[in-house]
């Protein structure tokens, strides 16, 4: 096992529709690598939800899953700062 | 009270009520996504192979210019209702008034259906009024959103990314695209693809209205933003804009059929393209505001009271 | 003969080949969902519309008092069976009992298909007596659990929590819904809905077996807790349950059509209600046991062996 | 990345008809927020299963996620201690 | 030019124009799937129930060693000219030959839409093989492969489990698996389900095809091991064994609709049961190299400019 | 909370047509319980990918998540390692 580094795993929960923002952020912060996993349902302080496609992809959340350096991961996390809250 | 008996409406009305018996009924989303695009492309196409046989006529072209009309100023006239009588900031006024200034692809597939069911099929060309209606009002959101936002991420999407996002809509797309397929195959080239894109057409329309029942009445009770106010204006929003597309399209000179539709048109707001555009344009825009008033409250108005009395209405005053 | 070389028993066969062979063939789980919700709905609908038009008769009210004798006393003699010879613990004996109590809605689909190509269609309300039949078992079984159980969580779900999954459960309002929508349009609001309702019923229930065959090899391939004693009981119940069911059936005046229906009903083992019931009522019976008996034994039985051999013995004896 | 507390990530994997289940006994440790992600398949000490929604979601798995503080984890996972068996 | 028009290959340019323009326009996955499974269905069971009803001939036997000679000999020319002029490695190679030599399901029931709605229906032998023609190139493939490369996993499967995962492939056993079925319910037993099997093909073709658009343009985009040695290869191999088809079709005599089908089964690329064999057998391909020739490059060329030119082309070389 | 142990959790992103070799040899490294989680799509070295079923599975992506103990770990890494590039 000597081949392992240490690396950030970071899990953004997203809005589908702002998806695309959050790889552009993740660009902008030197990430080159990630997955995106699908969810079916939650719940939060501002209510529940649960996957329904027909509304264009709102109301829909997916998890934007990266693994990086700890340098990236902050410079992603700064980016991602602003938007946290309506991410 | 003939519309209300219609299957479409019948399986809007139970999936509504196993949503509020909190049945765990459920449609899978790829189906409900499956059959939202079928319904566009079957709407697309079927428009396009109206309009290659009427050709185009000085009725489209002014039913296209009512409809553009309509989707500019209703946004405008929104947003001051919704910032005065709705209490809301900037931001969420701009979001909920695209909406309204938008149309939604199944209030206008159910009136169609509703409406040649009683022999008053509108022409082919209101497709073409539908998807020029789908756009104009979210820029005209933003620009009301950012003028009057004193601060916020209002305009922060650069203006060109939002116009791609907007205009190349799946929706929007495959709609558009389908009605030029139907343009070009004609009556004739339709014929072998017509058992699924029109004989199918009703059946698959009431699964997707049981889907839309289950998802309006959880979303309405599940609504958390939703004063009374506001359901108040996402009931008078549909009745007024549906009242003056009836004004506007006797007044243009359109048949019963098509005027009906065109206030159908006005009356009904987006739950797909607008959704989608504000999420990604007005972040801090509350989705589940918008997507209430649209999908849980304008929405079945529309289905169970606008289309039967927008008909009356247009019936009444035709024949006088 | 002639039955099994139907299309809809052929798919079932080769998705069941397939499976066994290990291929990698699969239905995407949200089809085989939406498959599922279609026959429902379709069901439904076809035996609305056959109420509607023949009005409720005293066959009827004698078709769903059977179907209730039976859904009620087939899961007590059942339990008592599962205990002594199949060896089974109170819990799972309770959890089984209560599938044998209730009904497969496609096995009666299926069996409504064969016999209609034989112009022995049932009538339209034993629909009803099949929404009759889906519930009651869960409530007996639950209560020979619970009677029986020396501790465990039998009985730990409040029965109001239950009683509402239960009667509110997807499948059973989806059916009692289109049922009730069925007789409200009649047969003239169903035209229109027809091509998808009625014209492509058969072809999806291909599609459907085909999955089901797939899923019923696969589960009897992977079976663990399945003994010989409860693979035989998985024979014995559909064959004693269906012949009682023709019994009864001709006792009270049945046609032939809706004894075999009954036949059927009687003889099917749940595979929807009663297993998300159980899994939440009584968490600690085994779900690979409950649904490899009725899936991968009960279900192949029925169809293959189960339906013809049903309408062989009614009309033979009717004949008589 | 001052804004970050210590937090207990739980993950549960619930057969889908007890996901109800597993809700209400979050809300009752006080657990506002989760996410509910889907599954394929998997194997266990009990054998193999599959995603086949037919049979009413029974054979069925899917993840209940939710971050929580350290003392409402304790409270969560005391009141699933029961059912861990089943779920 | 009529081709063109036809509505299936309208919405095959659609999704590519979409994709092209970057439309979030999608297909949800088990959409595609299942339409993709029901399309195996349906053209298996017609194929069968063609054969049915015109029992094996001699020039169904000529067509399956025909269709066999291409499967094994594409594969091996394949190989030394894309070692040769397209620079690839012996794996690569190997990999990329074998999706040539096997068939793509897709093109074949394009073309059969097309040649059947310009009155020149192919037989129903020619679906038999397809089947024939899905696997053997595979072993051809992976056997050049392993026979040239210098190291690597070429061969690290056990060629049992290989030979297992390919014969037992999904869409080869469900293929298959229909063409039987149809063989043996013949006309009679078909026409019950032939709402959904035959009536409602080209239609559920459209949307498939609309799906095929926007992942072949996606792909084009985002291809990145393409090179444009490579490009130029995706479009001579379809169109020289599209060539070789027409010839050997008309040399042992089959009429001009099965010809056209012989060369369309020669032209196309595999891209379904290929690349899943590939993944598995040599994990060290470029998975991305031979999807977009396969599906990027090849399968619009033969939508697009094969299907008429072969057409084309045999019914010249017929007529003189 | 005393029924805790130390384990590792390995995920693995994984072509689905190469799941089940995967499986192989985390039985050959004597794992035995496993989950498989779906994916929607993904970027790395290699490029962009988005589920795409039609291609026999192929360009489709799943993560095989399993929870063993330090030494499983290391014997299931070690099974992996000729192929991790691959996979
Ligand atoms: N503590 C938590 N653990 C896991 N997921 C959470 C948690 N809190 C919020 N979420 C997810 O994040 C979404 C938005 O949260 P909120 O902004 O609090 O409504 C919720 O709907 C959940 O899906
Ligand atoms: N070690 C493990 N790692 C990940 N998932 C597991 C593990 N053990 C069990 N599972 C999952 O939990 C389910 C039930 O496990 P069991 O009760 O052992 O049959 C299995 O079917 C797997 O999906
Ligand atoms: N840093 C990362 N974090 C998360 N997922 C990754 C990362 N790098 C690669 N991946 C995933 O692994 C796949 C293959 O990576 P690669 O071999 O680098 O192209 C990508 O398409 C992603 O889905
Ligand atoms: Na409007
Ligand atoms: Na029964
Ligand atoms: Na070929």
């Amino acid at each position: 096992m000597k081949r392992l580094t240490s690396r950030k795993r970071i899990e953004v929960l997203v809005d589908a529709p702002l998806l695309k923002r959050v790889k552009t952020m993740a660009e902008e912060a030197g990430i080159i690598g990630y997955t995106v996993i699908p969810t079916l349902e939650g719940k939060g302080a501002q209510g529940e939800w649960r996957d329904e496609r027909v509304s264009g992809g709102v109301g829909s959340k997916v998890i934007f899953l990266t693994i990086v350096s700890e340098e990236r991961a902050t410079a992603f996390l700064d980016q991602l700062e602003p938007i946290l809250d309506c991410v | 009270m003939d519309t209300l008996l219609s299957p479409v409406i019948l399986f809007f009305v139970l999936g509504a009520l196993a949503a509020f018996a909190r049945s765990d009924l459920a449609i899978p989303e790829a189906i409900s996504k499956g059959i939202s695009l079928y319904l566009m492309a079957a709407i697309g196409l079927k428009g396009g192979i109206l309009v290659a046989e009427s050709g185009f006529t000085t009725d489209l072209l002014l039913a296209a210019l009512a409809g553009l009309v309509l989707s500019f100023t209703i946004p405008v006239v929104a947003f001051f209702i919704l910032r005065g009588f709705g209490r809301l900031d900037p931001i969420n006024a701009g979001a909920v008034a695209a909406h309204y200034g938008s149309v939604s692809v199944v209030t206008f597939v159910t009136g169609q259906e509703v409406l040649t069911s009683s022999g008053l099929a509108p022409a082919g060309y209101m497709v073409a009024v539908l998807a020029l209606m789908e756009t104009p009002a979210i820029i005209v959101g933003l620009y009301m959103a950012s003028r009057y936002a004193t601060n916020g991420s209002a305009g922060t999407t650069s203006s060109r990314e939002l116009l791609h996002e907007t205009l190349l809509n799946g929706s929007v797309v495959l709609l558009t695209g389908s009605f030029i397929i139907g343009i070009m195959i004609g009556k004739e080239g339709f014929a072998t693809i017509a058992p699924v894109f029109e004989t199918g057409f009703r059946g698959m329309l009431c699964f997707f209205l049981l889907d839309m029942g289950l998802i309006a009445a959880r979303r309405l009770r599940e609504a958390r933003s939703l004063t009374m106010r506001l359901v108040f204006l996402g009931l008078v929003f549909p009745l007024v804009n549906g009242i003056i597309g009836v004004l506007l399209g006797l007044m243009i000179g359109l048949d019963v059929g098509s005027t009906v539709a065109l206030a159908i048109l006005a009356a009904s707001a987006s739950y797909i393209a607008v959704p989608a555009a504000m999420r990604l344009a007005l972040p801090e825009a509350d989705s589940g505001l918008y997507l209430s008033m649209s999908l849980a409250v304008t929405f079945p108005f529309n289905i169970i009271i606008g289309i039967p009395l927008f008909t009356q209405i247009t019936v009444w005053m035709a024949g006088s």
